[in-house]
C-alpha cells in the first residue's frame, strides 16, 4: 500500500502531519529538545506564549501533580516579543516543520501590536492567540464570553495575513459557543482545550502548594472532557479545530481526530516521554496502513454515533 | 543529553527507607558529571506521570548509580523495579558542581539523602591526588547515616553528626564545618553541600562570614527535565533561575533565602 | 486529649461528622453495602436521585474508565417517587445516620411535587436538588444559569420546610455565581461537584465507547478542580458547601474542608474500596488528634494564601 | 458478601497470556459458589482506578483460584503479583449457575476464557456421582486451549474445537454441541455456556430450537459490582438488569441480542 497521507490545512497552511507541540511544553523554540528528537519530523510546534513586554513569571512552587495531571502556574514568564524575534528566530530559522507563535496579551491593543510585529516576521507560519491562559489575569477573561473574544480575533485578524488559531479555555459552560464567535470574528482555526484551573493543598501547612495558589490542570486526567468539547465544537464550526488534552499516544490522537479535530498538540506528553509525538506519528500512519485509510482526511470527525 | 533505555544491574535497599540502584546506560553514563542529574519514569501507567529526578551517585564507565530514598508512589514503584529490567532514563541534566581549580582544599557537606550526588564528586575530586578532602555527613541518626564506607574507602576523612548522637557527633554537620574550620588556619576550602534547605542556608551562612566559595545542589518539582516547560524555578540574586538547566548547582552567593 | 468533635451542621442539620456518600454511588438507600461497613458511622448518605416516574435509564455500556477516572451514564435510573418511598423506606428506617434524598426533574414543577411527598416522609433528614446531572435532558440545564437555578431552588424552599441541598454542575463558566443565586433562592446549603461531561472513542469501530455518547467524568482525575470551584465558591457564599470530586482518602477530605467545605461527599472512590468512607473518617479524627485540633469547624476554610 | 484481603498462594502463566492465581481468602472462599464471581484491586495507584471482576475458577476450603487473560493495564499488574502478597478481594458477587435440579444430562459449552467460572461448576457438578456431564470447549487454537487436563481429571468427557483446526475438530463449539444433540436421542441436557458473545447467543438459539434450559455467564463493565452503580445494565426481555447482582448467570431464554 502506498504511504498514506498525513498532510492536513489549518486555513492557509498546511502541515506535514497533524503532530504539533503544544505551546508552553516545547520551550520558547524547541531548541531544548533539539538533541533528544528530530523536530523536523513534526507537523508543527508552537512556540511558549509570548507578551509585548517581558515577564518573570509566578512565584514557585509552580508545578505540582495530581492523580493522572499536573497543575502548573507558570505564569507566562517570556523575554518578550522583541527579545524572541532577535534570541529564538536563528534557531527556528533553521527549522523544517511549521512554526505557530503563541502571543497573550492583557488588552486587545496588546494583541494587535504583537501580531503587528509577528506579520512582518517571515518565518512564522501563524499565530496562536492565547486568551485562555488561567495563570494571568486578564488573559483568561477574554474567552470566558463570546463577544471578548470575538473582539481579540477580529482585532489581531486585520493586523496580520497570516493564518490565525484561537486558543479556547475549557473554563466555560459551553466553549462551541466561543468557537462559532471567534469563527465569525475571522479565526482561520480554534484550538482546544487549554488547560482548566485547579488547585492543590498542603493539609500540613494548610496553605496551597502552587506559588500562584491556582494552576492549569493538564495531561490524561483532562482528557475526556477535552474530547468532549471538542466533539461538540465540530458540529457546531466550520473552521478546523486543533484537539489538545492528554494525548499522551496515538490512539488518544486518533480519538480526538475522530471525533473532529483537524490536527493535535501534544502537550505534558513531552514531559512524560520526549519521544512521544514521534511514536504518536508512526502509530497514526501504522493505523492508517491498518485500515487501509489512504488521507487522515477521512478520518475527521468521522465518529458515528 | 538523552533519552535511552537503560538495564537495571541491581536494585537493593543500603539503608531502612533508602535504595541503590545500578543501571547500564551507556549514551548517559558517558556523558554524566558529578553533580548532573537525571530523570526517569517510574513505570509506565499515567500514574505517577512525571518523570522523577535522581542525581548521580557513582559514575562508571557505561554504567551509573542513583541513592535514593522511598518517599511517595514514584520513588516506591521504582524500588520495586527489578534487576534485569529495563527503565526510561533522560539525562544527563543540568549542570555539574563547578571544578575547584587551582584551589587544593575542598570541603564537602551532605544533609541526609544530599549524600547522593556528593559521593560521585568526592570519586572525581579524589582522582587528581593533589586535593585535600574533607567530607562531613550529616544524618538523623546512625540507622539512616549513609556512605560513611564509600567516602573513607576513597582514603577522605569523614566526619559524622547525626541528631539524636547516636553516631559521630551529636549536632549538625554545620557545626562541624564551623569547627573545621576554626582550628584550620589558613584554610580556605572550596565547599560543596546538598541537603534540607536549612542545611544548605547554614553552610551559606558559614561561607559568607568567611568569605569561602560554595556551592549546593538544589530542589523544585520538575517536569521536562530539561528547560522547556519553566516550573523548576528558584529565585535568585538575578531572578528566576531553572533548576533543572541552570542548576541544580548554585553558587551560594547567588541564592535568596 | 478528648475525642475531636466532627459534628458539623449544614443548615438545620446536624451531622455526627463531615463524611456522606454521594448521590448514585451509594446505592438507592445504602442497603446494598449493608454487610460491608457500618452505615451508621457515616455522617449521612445522599440516596440515588429519584424521579416522579419512574426511568430506565441509557443504553449500555453505562461505564468507561479513563485515567485516575471513569466515565458514567447511567441516566438516572430509578423507580419513582412512589416505590423509592414504599420500598427503600423501611431499610432507612433502620439506620441511624441522616439520610439526604436526592431529586431529579425535567422542569420546576416535577421538582416541587418531588419536594412535596418527601416533605411528609418523616425519616427523610434533607433533600438534595440535583440540577446538575449531565445524563437527562433538562437536568443539567437548570444549573447553567444563575436565573434557572434560582427558579428551582425557590420553588423547592417553598415546598419543603426540610434542609435543602442545591448540587451544583461544574459545566460551567463562574460557579460561584450559580452557588450564590441558590443561596439568594433560599437554599441551606449548596454540593458540588457533580460529574465534568466527557466522552471516550473507540478507535477500533470509531464509535462511542458509552450508549449515550457522552457521559460523567468523576474521580480522582477531576479533584484539582473541584478542590478550585469548592475554594472560590466558598469566598462568595456564607452558606455550608458540600465538598465533592474525587475524594478518595482523608487528605483529599481535608483538602476540601480546608478549602472551605463543611462536609464531603464521597463517591467513585466507594466503587474503588468500600471502606473509604469509614477510613476517611478514622484518618481525619487521627489528624485532628494530631494537630491538636478539638473541632472540625476550626478547619472549614482554614486555607492560608 | 465481603472486602476481605486475600493472601496470594501462587500467580502463574497457565498457559501464554492466561495467568492461575490461587488465593487463601476464608471469608470469600468459604461462601462462594460457581458462577458468582469478585472484584480485585489491581494495585493501589489510582491507576488502573475501578476494581477488575474475574469469575471463581476453582474453590476449595479457604482458597479458590482465579483464571485470566491478560488484556489491559489491570490484568498486566495482576501478573505481576507474586505469591505470599497481599490482594484486596471484594465477593462472593452476583449469582450463581442454578441447580439443574433433577435432570441428569448436563451439557457444558466454553468459548476461550469463557472456561474458567465454567470449571468451578463442572466439578461442584461430577461431586454428586448421578450427572452425565459432557463438556465442549473452544479455542482459537490448541496453544490458548485451557482446562481440557482439569476436566478429563474429574472424569468428563470433554470434546474440543478449534479455530484452526490445531487441536480437536475445526469447527465452532456450537458446532460439536449441536452434533451431540443430534446423534444423542433422546437427550434434554440442561446448557451451561461462557465464553464470547456470539457463541452464546449460538448456544440460546441451539437451545430455543431444542426447547431446551440453558443458562450462560454474562459481561458488562463493572464498578460497584454490589448493585450500587446501576452501571452494568443489560438488556433483558424484562428490561434493564445488573449483571453484577441480577447476574452474571442469566437464562438465556431472557436475553435480548
Ligand atoms: C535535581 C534533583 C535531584 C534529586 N536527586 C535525588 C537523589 O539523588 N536521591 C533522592 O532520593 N532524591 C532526589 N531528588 C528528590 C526526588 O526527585 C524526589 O524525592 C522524588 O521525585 C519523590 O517522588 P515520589 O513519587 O516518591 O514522591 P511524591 O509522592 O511524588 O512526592 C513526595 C515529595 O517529593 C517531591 N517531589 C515529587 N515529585 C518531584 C519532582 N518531579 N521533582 C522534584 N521533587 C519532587 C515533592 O516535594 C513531594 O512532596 C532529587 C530532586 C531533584 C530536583
Ligand atoms: C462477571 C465477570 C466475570 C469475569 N470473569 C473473568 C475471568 O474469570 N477471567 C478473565 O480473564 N476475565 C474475566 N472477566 C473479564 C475481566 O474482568 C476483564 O478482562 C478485565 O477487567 C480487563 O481489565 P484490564 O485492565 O486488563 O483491561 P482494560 O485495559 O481495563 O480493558 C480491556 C477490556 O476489558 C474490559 N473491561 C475493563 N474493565 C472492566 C471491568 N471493570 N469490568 C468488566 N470488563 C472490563 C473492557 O471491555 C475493556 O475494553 C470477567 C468480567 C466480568 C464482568
Ligand atoms: C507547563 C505548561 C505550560 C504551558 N504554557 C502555555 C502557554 O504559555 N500558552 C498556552 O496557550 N498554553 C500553555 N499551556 C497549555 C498547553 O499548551 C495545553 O493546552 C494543555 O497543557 C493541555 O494539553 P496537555 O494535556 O496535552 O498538556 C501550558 C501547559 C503546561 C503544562
Ligand atoms: C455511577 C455514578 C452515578 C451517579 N449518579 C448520580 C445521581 O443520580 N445524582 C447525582 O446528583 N449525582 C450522581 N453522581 C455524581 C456523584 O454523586 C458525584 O457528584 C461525582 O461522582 C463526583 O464525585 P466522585 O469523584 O467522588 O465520584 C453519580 C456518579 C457516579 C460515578
Ligand atoms: S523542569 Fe521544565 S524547565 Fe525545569
Ligand atoms: S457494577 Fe455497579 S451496579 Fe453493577
Amino acid at each position: 500500500m502506498v504511504k498514506p497521507d498525513l498532510k492536513v490545512r489549518i486555513g492557509a497552511l498546511e502541515l506535514k502531519n497533524p503532530v504539533t507541540m503544544a505551546s508552553g511544553t516545547f520551550g520558547s523554540s524547541g531548541e531544548e529538545y533539539k538533541g533528544l528528537i528530530d523536530i523536523n519530523r513534526l507537523g508543527a510546534i508552537v512556540t511558549k506564549s509570548i507578551t509585548l513586554k517581558a515577564r518573570e513569571g509566578n512565584p514557585p512552587p509552580r508545578l505540582v501533580e495530581t492523580s493522572s495531571g499536573m497543575l502548573n502556574s507558570i505564569g507566562i514568564q517570556n523575554d518578550g516579543v522583541d527579545s524572541f524575534i532577535k534570541d529564538k528566530l536563528p534557531f527556528l530559522e533553521k527549522l523544517r516543520t511549521a512554526v505557530i507563535v503563541s502571543i497573550a496579551g492583557h488588552c486587545v491593543e496588546d494583541y494587535v501590536r504583537l501580531a503587528a510585529k509577528l506579520d512582518k516576521v517571515k518565518r512564522v507560519d501563524a499565530i496562536e492567540i492565547n486568551i485562555s491562559c488561567p495563570n494571568v489575569r486578564g488573559g483568561l477573561e477574554f474567552s470566558k464570553e463570546p463577544d471578548s473574544a470575538a473582539g481579540v480575533v477580529e482585532a489581531v485578524r486585520k493586523s496580520t495575513r497570516k493564518p490565525v488559531i484561537t486558543k479556547l479555555s475549557p473554563n466555560v459552560k459551553d466553549i462551541s459557543e466561543i468557537a462559532l464567535a471567534a469563527q465569525k470574528a475571522g479565526t482561520d482555526a480554534v484550538s482546544l482545550v487549554n488547560t482548566f484551573t485547579g488547585m492543590a493543598i498542603d493539609i500540613d501547612s494548610r496553605m496551597p502548594v502552587l506559588g500562584n495558589v491556582v494552576g492549569g490542570l493538564s495531561g490524561p486526567a483532562i482528557k475526556p472532557i477535552a474530547l468532549r468539547m471538542v466533539w461538540e465544537t465540530s458540529k457546531k464550526v466550520k473552521v478546523p479545530i486543533i484537539g489538545i488534552g492528554g494525548i499522551m499516544d496515538y490512539k488518544d490522537a486518533l480519538e480526538f481526530i475522530i471525533a473532529g479535530a483537524s490536527a493535535v498538540q501534544v502537550g505534558t506528553a513531552n514531559f512524560v516521554n520526549p519521544s512521544a509525538a514521534i511514536e504518536i506519528i508512526d502509530g497514526i500512519e501504522k493505523y492508517m496502513r491498518g485500515k487501509k485509510i489512504k488521507k487522515i482526511k477521512e478520518l475527521t470527525g468521522c465518529l458515528k454515533t | 543529553m538523552k533519552q535511552a533505555k537503560g538495564k537495571i544491574l541491581s536494585n537493593e535497599e543500603a539503608k531502612p527507607g533508602y535504595y541503590l540502584m545500578a543501571v547500564k546506560c551507556p549514551p548517559v553514563a558517558r556523558a554524566a558529571k558529578p553533580g548532573q542529574f537525571l530523570t526517569v519514569r517510574c513505570g509506565n501507567a499515567t500514574e505517577p506521570l512525571l518523570r522523577r529526578p535522581f542525581g548521580f551517585h557513582r559514575i562508571n564507565g557505561d554504567a551509573f548509580y542513583i541513592l535514593y530514598k522511598v518517599l511517595g508512589k514514584g520513588t516506591k514503584a521504582l524500588s520495586s523495579m527489578k534487576a534485569g529490567g529495563a527503565i526510561d532514563i533522560l539525562g544527563p541534566l543540568g549542570n555539574g558542581f563547578p571544578d575547584p581549580k587551582g584551589k587544593k582544599d575542598i570541603v564537602i557537606v551532605a544533609g541526609g539523602i544530599g549524600v547522593a550526588p556528593l559521593a560521585a564528586l568526592a570519586e572525581k575530586l579524589s582522582k587528581d591526588g593533589k586535593k585535600d578532602i574533607s567530607v562531613i555527613i550529616g544524618a538523623r541518626d546512625g540507622k539512616s547515616l549513609l556512605c560513611r564506607e564509600h567516602f573513607e574507602g576513597l582514603g577522605i576523612k569523614t566526619m559524622v553528626a547525626t541528631d539524636d548522637g547516636s553516631c559521630g557527633k551529636k549536632c549538625f554537620a554545620t557545626d562541624v564545618l564551623e569547627e573545621l574550620i576554626a582550628v584550620r588556619r589558613p584554610f580556605i576550602p572550596v565547599i560543596y553541600a546538598c541537603g534540607p534547605g536549612p542545611m544548605i542556608k547554614a553552610v551559606a551562612h558559614v561561607a559568607k562570614k568567611r568569605g569561602l566559595e560554595a556551592y549546593g545542589s538544589f530542589e523544585e518539582r520538575i517536569a521536562c527535565g530539561v528547560g522547556a516547560c519553566l516550573g523548576c524555578a528558584i529565585k535568585t540574586r538575578s531572578g528566576y533561575k531553572l533548576v533543572c538547566k541552570d542548576g541544580p548547582v548554585f553558587s551560594l552567593k547567588e541564592m535568596i533565602w
